[in-house]
């Protein structure tokens, strides 16, 4: 395209590079300027960001072409024999998180104009959020393991600013916190997965340590004496640890909800499209380690298939609408991780990219109505706004369309794909999943719904004041809620077959010929519009469909669950208002404990033991002993002479007796 | 080479005079002339070591810049420097400290500052000379001369029970370290009357006779690190310490422990070290763990820093121990991260010291509020603290991490929770202090930092960040030393 | 006779020194009176010029008096040393003295005859002589301590030093008579000889060492034959305590190397034994007890103890170097001790010693200088580089490990870290406390100061250039094996 | 190895000896004691001499005791000049009284 044609001058590594520094550039200049760029702080980020956009468009755009890139830009270090440098690896899976990210931050940027233009934190805001952009470009272009842990941490640290962005909040500052720690607990295991990586194969370059992996297969490592894993198995299950920690899938999932502390621009960004992906898009990057792995994919399938559906059934009792739509992400997430159990990489990645587009489009809307309402976040306090806010609705339905899985939206094609693909695995735990993964389209259905309707339809419930001053926002939130729209519906349609299928991602992915479902289902393909009808046929649709229509019943039509139902569900709603119970544990046990266990060693350990008895001690036991034998020195002569001549005699003795 | 003759004496002994120069200045005519003479002696010796980086030889593990003189004649001592890769660093770590510690404290010492300045710029040269000592005795001279100004500092300068902590600190370094003059005069008459170091690491020693000298060298140096369970000075010490104090103690003066292990430890007694690894090891563990709890609950700011420097500290030992090039080099690295980080976060604490007078963290809060510029400031040293990538805290941390899992999986699985714990006990306080609403009139009064406090900081940070991105300068002067002490280590050294 | 009068050449200081004494003696008698200062100048005239004389004989050696006096290394480097001490007693002295009444000539002709005696003791060839210059040496120190009369705590003190001084040199008699018994002489050389001949497990040697070492670790103040010590430098005038604890170890120490080494190097094994009871004691005692002291003159001599279990350290050790040791150690402290009475002397003035520690309250505010002379000489004792207490104790623990003492090397180093702590205590009161309102010192006297300065410094100089000294010592003891 | 005669004259020394050395430490009233047990060691090392110096059949034993004599006359006399001083300060000798300085 005439656009782009100037880029072909550049040397490629330019404009590799430039890509990532562009938002660096906008979040510096409004981040150190920012004192005196007020509310013109947005335009440098602005422009970074489309910038890295239209770089990213035109990488692609070289992707199809197939030029792909791998080298370095600079060594960053040199330890042992090993060189690290930092450096890209451009292909089809890069190009695609780059545009995906590239656009759903340059969208946030725009909404974030109107959302947060009365914040006095308006220029560090836009710092963050391009700072964000940048750390994440760097993650997903990087060619190598100590690059993808630099951006991993690195959109971490942002995330943990930005969830802690009013931190004046006690509240948010406690989420922030959760967050990194969580976060850190999968980083535990991701640094030492890339540990034993180097260990084995010497190297932290992805070609590299590809090339290696099947010399590992067969290897075995005995962490515990007496049971040899093979080495494959353990380094998956290390790295996949951190993707549990970003991409907050069971039993690390506890921050991501309260995540929702945080400003809605950046739950939309960080919290759904791109960072919490992370983790999706590392296992996919892997998948040369995973595929030799039946144990490492069954565990994740498992873990996957869980929180797809548990998470779901917690979105079921929240009432913040924040709160339900980071469940349901939680729960999309799992089906992802599910996808990508199944080796169906590419399903996951295509539900990842239509997963960006709709619910971030489904955080801007909700965000829209927050804003609306004046910060209000209770959907129970909500209702009948869909008259006062026609764009917000319309697209806020497409959102929950697409999310609920209806065709022909987007989310329909990428979960309908994971959920076959599942079947068609043949890994042990398959058919749990595969039920987890179908009940779950009916929960997704169900609460999305539930919110949509309280929020959009019957009688208001708002107070009056909020009442009499609800408005559609301004175009520069409406507009990034219009363009995310338009791709909430098409990019299902438009992807299926070159990314659902993995056309276009096969040359990153290495798929065991086993374990290829995505394969199986593109064996007997007959195009995008016979895949849909196949779709309203299956479980899935009709569980949705299903969903919808409880929704309706009780929310649209009825005022809530009817009581002789509620009593019958009461335990089980009880239990997923505990959260089942999660962050209780994790309170007591792991927060308390460390407290406890820390001020035990502190006052047992250093003050009594080694202070106390150890150092002290040994003071004052010279002390008592200088202070007894001073009184040896009675003053009288008679006694002086004494001690002499006891000494003396005693020597006498000693000599003459004693050596005698 | 010629033209850097004496370049180390200069080092050492410029400030000293400098020192002494101030001394005799004194206060009488206001601090204003002392001050001045300080800060033109710190920047001169700064200047004086940089040739030392710029003329440096990065491909040869010998020593450079030697210095040999007869000292003593009776007894083989001699005046004897020398830098290689090891100690380079820690040279310009020591007189670029001590630049900042003395602008620092430009206003913020009331009481006799000529005198505080010029402890510390004796106590410069003296730390130098440690890091360039190549003959036993010099070293020990050096090694102990130290105590005496930061036993004044602490003493004189220091907080309410600033009696007992500068005594403890006395008394327990200096007990570590009389075993080490045992041990010194041991080898002496086993390496044929001589005191230089370089003749020590060829000594045969039997097998017996290691251990005793490791024993002997581990009880001075594992007090200085300080390693658990002799680290009891290092709190209070911190604590009482006026902010100069702390800053020093903990950026420079933890690391001659360390240093210690490199130059003495290691190579001297090798087949000991590997025998005794597993009690390193260990005691490196409890370290990071034990300490890391520890430093969750501390109420005081510093006390929590100090022990996350003990913590810290424990991945540099456990680096050394494991003997693989990239655990080694990563404990260099790390050692070189915590003097930048650690001494930002005590000239962090000592700008709120300084304006509110308290230590408690909770008589902070919300003070992002009103000092903007700090609180972004202090935020990149957390992360640095805390290990972030991008960060000097990184390099450290994820090098010994990566070197340690080949030779001990476990260790380096328990070494990593450090990742978790340090987390927590530095966000923790930073959430506390930092973050939050104000609910203090004493925090609502604070001013943001003024121009030399953002000069001494800012440049702390600039280091933090560039060491964190492109630690490839760094690493390349360290590497063929490291190479070096390795081949030295691997090699028994017990007369067959 | 020419050749009579070269020999006669080699004791010129002793003459020298016994000539001035009575010189000084009438000239106190006619003009005492009214010029003490005339007596003064005399008294530093004379041992100046012994210090000359001395320097003079450098590098000769041989014998005379028919073999009673001998000259060699040691006896001129030792002998420079105590007649410095002297001087350096002397330079200190004046003020103290005018203030209580006590400038007069006696003092002077005392501590020149306590010279004498020290002198002989170093030279001394003949254990007659040996005892002579001893106990020419013990009375005077008993008539110096006494001097100041209507001082209760001075005299005291006197009589406590001469009657357990007295059973001391008792003892040393009665060890020398049955020396003399088994080897038929008293010439050194002779008895060396008779001793190689006479068998070593004989019980009459041994018990001849033991009662010679019993009387001079009395002499030296180890333990446990320490009693008298603290009293006697608690309650003598403080510039007499100078003159106890430097010049005597010194004189003592050349005591111990004619009779013991010189004479019953044969006996080493024996002695050497006892010296290690006497070390480990003598470190306990001094040091540990010190601690509980209140009192700084009476910390300083158990601190005294302590040092002497140091200098008992090198002795242990034995040999060229580990007596070569000791006699440095010896040489130090003399000079440690100097400085750290001086300084208390230079404080005090009539009606208040400065004696306790509390009255070195926040000294460094009011007396900066002093404290930081109070600084050095107290790092200097705790032995911690860069002073020369350090090398001292340096070289002491060298040559013990080199005679494969290591327990005993690691006893004393642990030792120095208890003693450091009360030397510490001191600094913390000098420096760290708050400065007393009621506190006024006498600290006026130019002589003394530039003395104690001079004295102090010496310390850090010699602790940086400790070479030259350590030389000197380490050639004086070249003969004497 | 030692003759008898020698040997009776060595065990009368050692007794006296004892004797005075006894006599230091167990009396403790008058000072005025002390100085004559001292004599008595003085005299029972005397004693040593002598009977060595006639046994080896050299002179310095004998010369040596008189030296002794004389230094023992000098010590007696300032023995009793500071116990003179010391009465006069403290208005008394008895040893009990002679604990000002001491722990």
């Amino acid at each position: 395209m005439w656009i782009f044609d100037w880029l072909n001058a550049l040397p490629p590594l330019w404009v590799y590079f430039l890509i990532p520094l562009a938002p660096l550039a906008g979040s510096l200049v409004a981040g150190l300027g920012g004192w005196f760029l007020g509310h013109r702080a947005h335009w440098a980020p602005i422009l970074g960001v489309t910038f890295a956009f239209y770089l990213a468009l035109f990488v692609l755009l070289q992707v199809l072409h197939g030029r792909t890139f791998y080298g370095n830009v600079y060594t960053w270090g040199v330890f042992g024999s090993l060189s690290v440098p930092i450096g890209f690896d451009i292909d089809s899976l890069t190009a695609i998180m780059m545009v995906v990210v590239t656009f759903v931050s340059l969208c946030v940027h725009v909404y974030t104009i109107g959302y947060m233009h009365d914040d006095p934190g308006y220029a560090r805001f836009f710092s963050y959020i391009s700072l964000f952009t940048f750390s994440m470009l760097m993650l997903v272009m990087s060619n190598n393991f100590l690059q993808l842990f630099f951006g991993w941490e690195a959109v971490g640290l942002v995330s943990y600013l930005l969830i802690g962005f009013w931190f004046t909040r006690e509240s948010a500052n406690q989420g922030a916190l959760k967050a990194f720690l969580v976060n850190r607990v999968g980083d535990f295991g991701f640094l030492l997965g890339i540990a034993a990586i180097y260990h084995y194969t010497g190297s932290l370059d992805y070609r590299t340590v590809f090339a290696e992996v099947p010399s590992l297969v067969g290897q075995t490592v005995s962490i515990l004496p007496g049971h040899p894993w093979s080495v494959l198995t353990w380094i998956a299950l290390l790295l996949f640890i951190g993707a549990m920690g970003k991409s907050a899938q069971v039993p690390l999932h506890v921050w991501l909800p309260e995540s929702m502390e945080g400003p809605t621009p950046i739950s939309a960004l960080i919290h759904a499209a791109t960072m919490v992906t992370a983790g999706i898009f590392l296992v996919a990057r892997m998948s040369p380690i995973y595929e030799k792995s039946a144990t490492a994919l069954s565990v994740i399938l498992i873990i996957g298939a869980i929180t797809a559906l548990f998470m779901g059934l917690v979105g079921l009792v929240q009432n913040d609408i924040k709160r339900i739509i980071a469940y349901s992400t939680l729960s999309q997430l799992g089906y992802m991780t599910a996808a990508l159990g199944a080796s169906a990489f590419s399903a996951a990645i295509f539900h990842l990219v239509t997963h960006a587009f709709f619910k971030a489009l489904l955080f801007l809307a909700a965000g829209s109505v927050i804003h609306a309402m004046a910060n209000e976040q209770d959907i129970r306090k909500m209702g009948g706004l869909a008259r006062s806010m026609p764009i917000t609705y319309v697209t806020f339905l497409i959102a929950s369309l697409a999310l609920a899985g209806i065709p022909p939206f987007a989310g329909f094609f990428s979960k309908d794909l994971i959920i076959e693909a599942v079947g068609q695995s043949h890994l042990a735990d398959a058919g749990l999943a595969h039920v987890f993964l179908v009940l779950g389209a009916l929960v997704t259905a169900l609460y999305t719904f539930r919110m949509f309707f309280l929020v959009f339809h019957g009688q208001p419930r708002m107070d009056e004041h909020t009442r009499a001053h609800l408005h559609e926002s301004p175009w520069v939130i409406t507009l990034p809620l219009v363009a995310l729209a338009i791709l909430s519906v098409l990019t299902g349609w438009l992807l299926m077959k070159p990314v659902g299928l993995g056309g276009f991602l096969d040359s990153s992915l290495r798929i065991q010929p086993t374990f290829d479902t995505v394969g199986a289902i593109a064996a007997h393909w007959h195009g995008t519009a016979a895949f849909l009808w196949e779709g309203i046929q299956a479980w899935p649709f009709w569980l949705a469909v299903l969903g919808i229509g409880l929704a309706a019943l009780f929310y649209l039509v009825g005022e809530g669950l009817p009581a002789p139902l509620q009593r019958i569900v009461q335990p089980a709603i009880w239990v997923l208002r505990q959260k089942y119970g999660f962050d209780v544990f994790n309170q007591i046990v792991l927060v308390r404990g460390a407290l406890l266990l820390g001020r035990r060693f502190w006052h047992w350990g250093d003050q009594a033991l080694i202070d106390g008895a150890m150092v002290n001690g040994s003071a004052q036991l010279v002390a008592r002993a200088a202070a007894s034998w001073r009184r040896l020195q009675t003053g009288y002569i008679y006694h002086y002479a004494f001690v002499m001549i006891i000494g003396f005699v005693l020597f006498l003795t000693y000599f003459t007796l004693g050596r005698g | 080479m010629d033209l850097h003759m004496g370049l180390l004496s200069a080092a050492i002994w410029l400030p000293i005079v400098g020192g002494f120069v101030v001394l005799a200045v004194g206060d009488r005519a206001g601090s204003r002339p002392a001050r001045w003479l300080a800060l033109v002696f710190s920047l001169l010796t700064l200047l004086v070591t940089i040739p030392l980086f710029t003329g440096f030889d990065t491909h040869t593990a010998a020593m450079q810049f030697v210095e040999r003189v007869p000292w003593i004649p009776s007894l083989h001592i001699q005046y004897y420097l020398g830098i290689d890769g090891i100690s380079l660093w820690f040279i310009l770590l020591t007189s670029f400290l001590t630049l900042l510690v003395v602008i620092s404290s430009w206003r913020n010492v009331q009481l006799r500052q000529a005198q505080y300045l010029a402890a510390f710029l004796v106590m410069d040269g003296l730390m130098i000379g440690v890091f360039c000592a190549l003959d036993a005795i010099l070293f020990y001279v050096f090694w102990e001369a130290m105590l005496i100004p930061m036993f004044l500092i602490i003493g004189v300068w220091g907080g309410p029970r600033r009696v007992y902590a500068t005594i403890k600190f006395f008394l327990y370094t200096f007990l570590g370290s009389v075993l080490m003059l045992v041990a010194f005069l041991y080898l002496y008459f086993h390496s044929g009357d001589s005191f230089d170091l370089l003749t020590f690491m060829k000594t045969p020693l039997s097998a017996a006779a290691q251990i005793w000298i490791f024993l002997a060298f581990l009880i001075a140096f594992a007090v200085k690190i300080p390693m658990w369970p002799v680290h009891t000075w290092l709190p209070d010490a911190h604590v009482e310490a006026p902010t100069g104090g702390s800053v020093i103690l903990a950026a420079v003066m933890l690391k001659m422990g360390a240093y210690g292990f490199l130059r003495l430890s290691l190579p001297i007694t090798p087949d000991a070290s590997h025998q005794l690894a597993w009690l390193m090891i260990a005691l490196s563990l409890v370290a990071i763990v034990y300490i890391a709890l520890i430093a969750i609950v501390q109420q005081d700011m510093k006390k929590l820093i100090a022990y996350s420097s003990i913590a810290h500290m424990g991945f540099v030992t456990l680096g050394f121990f494991v003997f693989t090039q990239t655990a080694i080099e990563g404990a260099i690295m790390q050692m070189l991260s915590h003097g930048f980080v650690s001494a930002a976060m005590f000239f962090c604490v000592g700008v709120l010291y300084d304006r509110m007078h308290t230590r408690d963290i909770h008589a902070y809060g919300g003070v992002a509020n009103v000092m903007p510029i700090f609180a972004s400031l202090m935020m990149l040293f957390a992360m640095g603290n805390v290990g972030l990538p991008g960060t000097s805290g990184f390099v450290g941390e994820f090098m010994v991490v990566l070197g340690t899992y080949g030779p001990h999986p476990w260790a380096a699985i328990i070494a990593a929770t450090g990742l978790i714990t340090g987390a927590a006990y530095t966000l923790w306080l930073f959430k506390r202090v930092i973050f939050g609403g104000v609910t203090r009139a004493e925090v609502a009064a604070l001013s943001d930092l003024d121009g030399r406090e953002v000069l001494v900081l800012g440049s702390l940070g600039v280091l933090v960040l560039l060491m964190g991105l492109w630690p490839a300068p760094f690493l390349e002067v360290v590497h063929s030393s490291v190479q070096h002490l390795l081949s030295q280590v691997s090699v028994s050294k017990i007369p067959s | 006779m020419s050749l009579a009068l070269l020999h006669w050449s080699f004791a010129i200081p002793e003459i020298w020194i016994l000539a001035m004494a009575c010189v000084l003696l009438l000239v106190d008698v006619f003009w005492g009176k009214h010029h003490p200062d005339l007596s003064f100048a005399l008294a530093l005239f004379s041992v100046a010029g012994a210090m000359l004389l001395t320097w003079g004989e450098m590098g000769r050696t041989g014998t005379t008096f028919f073999g009673q006096l001998q000259m060699d290394p040691f006896t001129n480097v030792a002998g420079l040393f105590v007649e410095l001490l002297t001087f350096l007693t002397l330079l200190y002295s004046r003020r103290y003295l005018q203030r209580r009444g006590l400038y007069r000539g006696e003092v002077f002709v005392l501590l020149l005859f306590a010279l004498l005696g020290a002198l002989i003791l170093i030279s001394g060839a003949n254990v007659l002589v040996l005892y002579l210059g001893l106990e020419l040496l013990a009375l005077s120190q008993y008539a110096l301590i006494a001097f100041q009369r209507q001082n209760l705590r001075a005299t005291e003190a006197a009589l406590k030093y001469f009657i357990l001084g007295a059973l001391a040199s008792a003892l040393l008699l009665y060890g020398i008579s049955l020396l003399y018994g088994l080897t038929g002489s008293l010439d050194l050389a002779r008895v060396a000889e008779g001793l190689i001949n006479s068998g070593q497990a004989n019980y009459l040697l041994m018990l001849a060492v033991v009662f010679l070492v019993a009387g001079i670790a009395f002499k030296l103040g180890a333990a446990p034959f320490h009693m008298w010590l603290p009293d006697t430098y608690q309650g003598a005038p403080t510039v007499v305590t100078i003159f106890l604890s430097s010049v005597p170890k010194i004189a003592v120490f050349g005591l111990f190397l004619r009779i013991l080494v010189e004479g019953g190097y044969g006996s080493l094994e024996i002695w050497r034994q006892i010296f290690v009871a006497l070390v480990v004691v003598s470190l306990l005692i001094g040091n540990v007890v010190a601690i509980a002291q209140s009192n700084l003159k009476r910390m300083l001599a158990y601190s005294t103890v302590g040092n002497m279990g140091f200098l008992a350290l090198g002795i242990v050790a034995g040999g060229q170097n580990g007596l070569a040791s000791a006699f440095f150690y010896a040489v130090v402290y003399a000079l440690m001790a100097t400085a750290a009475f001086g300084l208390i002397l230079y404080l005090s003035r009539e009606g208040f010693e400065a004696e306790e520690i509390a009255d070195l309250r926040g000294l460094v505010r009011t007396r900066p200088w002093s404290a930081f002379l109070l600084l050095l000489i107290m790092f200097s004792l705790a032995g911690v580089p860069p002073t020369i207490g350090f090398y001292a104790k340096l070289v002491v623990f060298q040559a013990l490990i080199e005679a494969h003492f290591l327990w005993l090397a690691v006893f004393g180093v642990l030792m120095a870290v208890v003693s450091a702590f009360y030397y510490l205590r001191v600094l913390k009161v000098a420096l760290f406390d708050p400065p007393a309102e009621d506190l006024r010192y006498g600290a006026d006297d130019p002589l003394a100061a530039s003395t104690l300065s001079v004295n102090s410094l010496a310390l850090l100089l010699l602790g940086i250039f400790p070479g030259p000294m350590m030389a000197i010592c380490f050639h004086a003891l070249q003969g004497v094996l | 190895m030692i003759p008898p005669l020698l040997g009776q004259w060595l065990i009368l020394a050692a007794l006296l000896f004892s004797i005075g050395v006894v006599g230091i430490f167990l009396n403790r009233k008058n000072v005025i004691i002390l100085l004559m047990a001292i004599e008595i060691l003085l005299l029972a090392v005397n004693i040593n001499f002598v009977a060595f110096s006639r046994y080896l059949g050299n002179l310095d034993g004998q010369i040596f005791v008189f030296f002794v004599l004389t230094v023992a006359a000098a010590e007696a006399a300032i023995g009793l000049a500071i116990l003179v001083v010391f009465f006069r300060n403290r208005r008394s000798i008895n040893v009990e009284d002679i604990d000002e300085l001491r722990g």
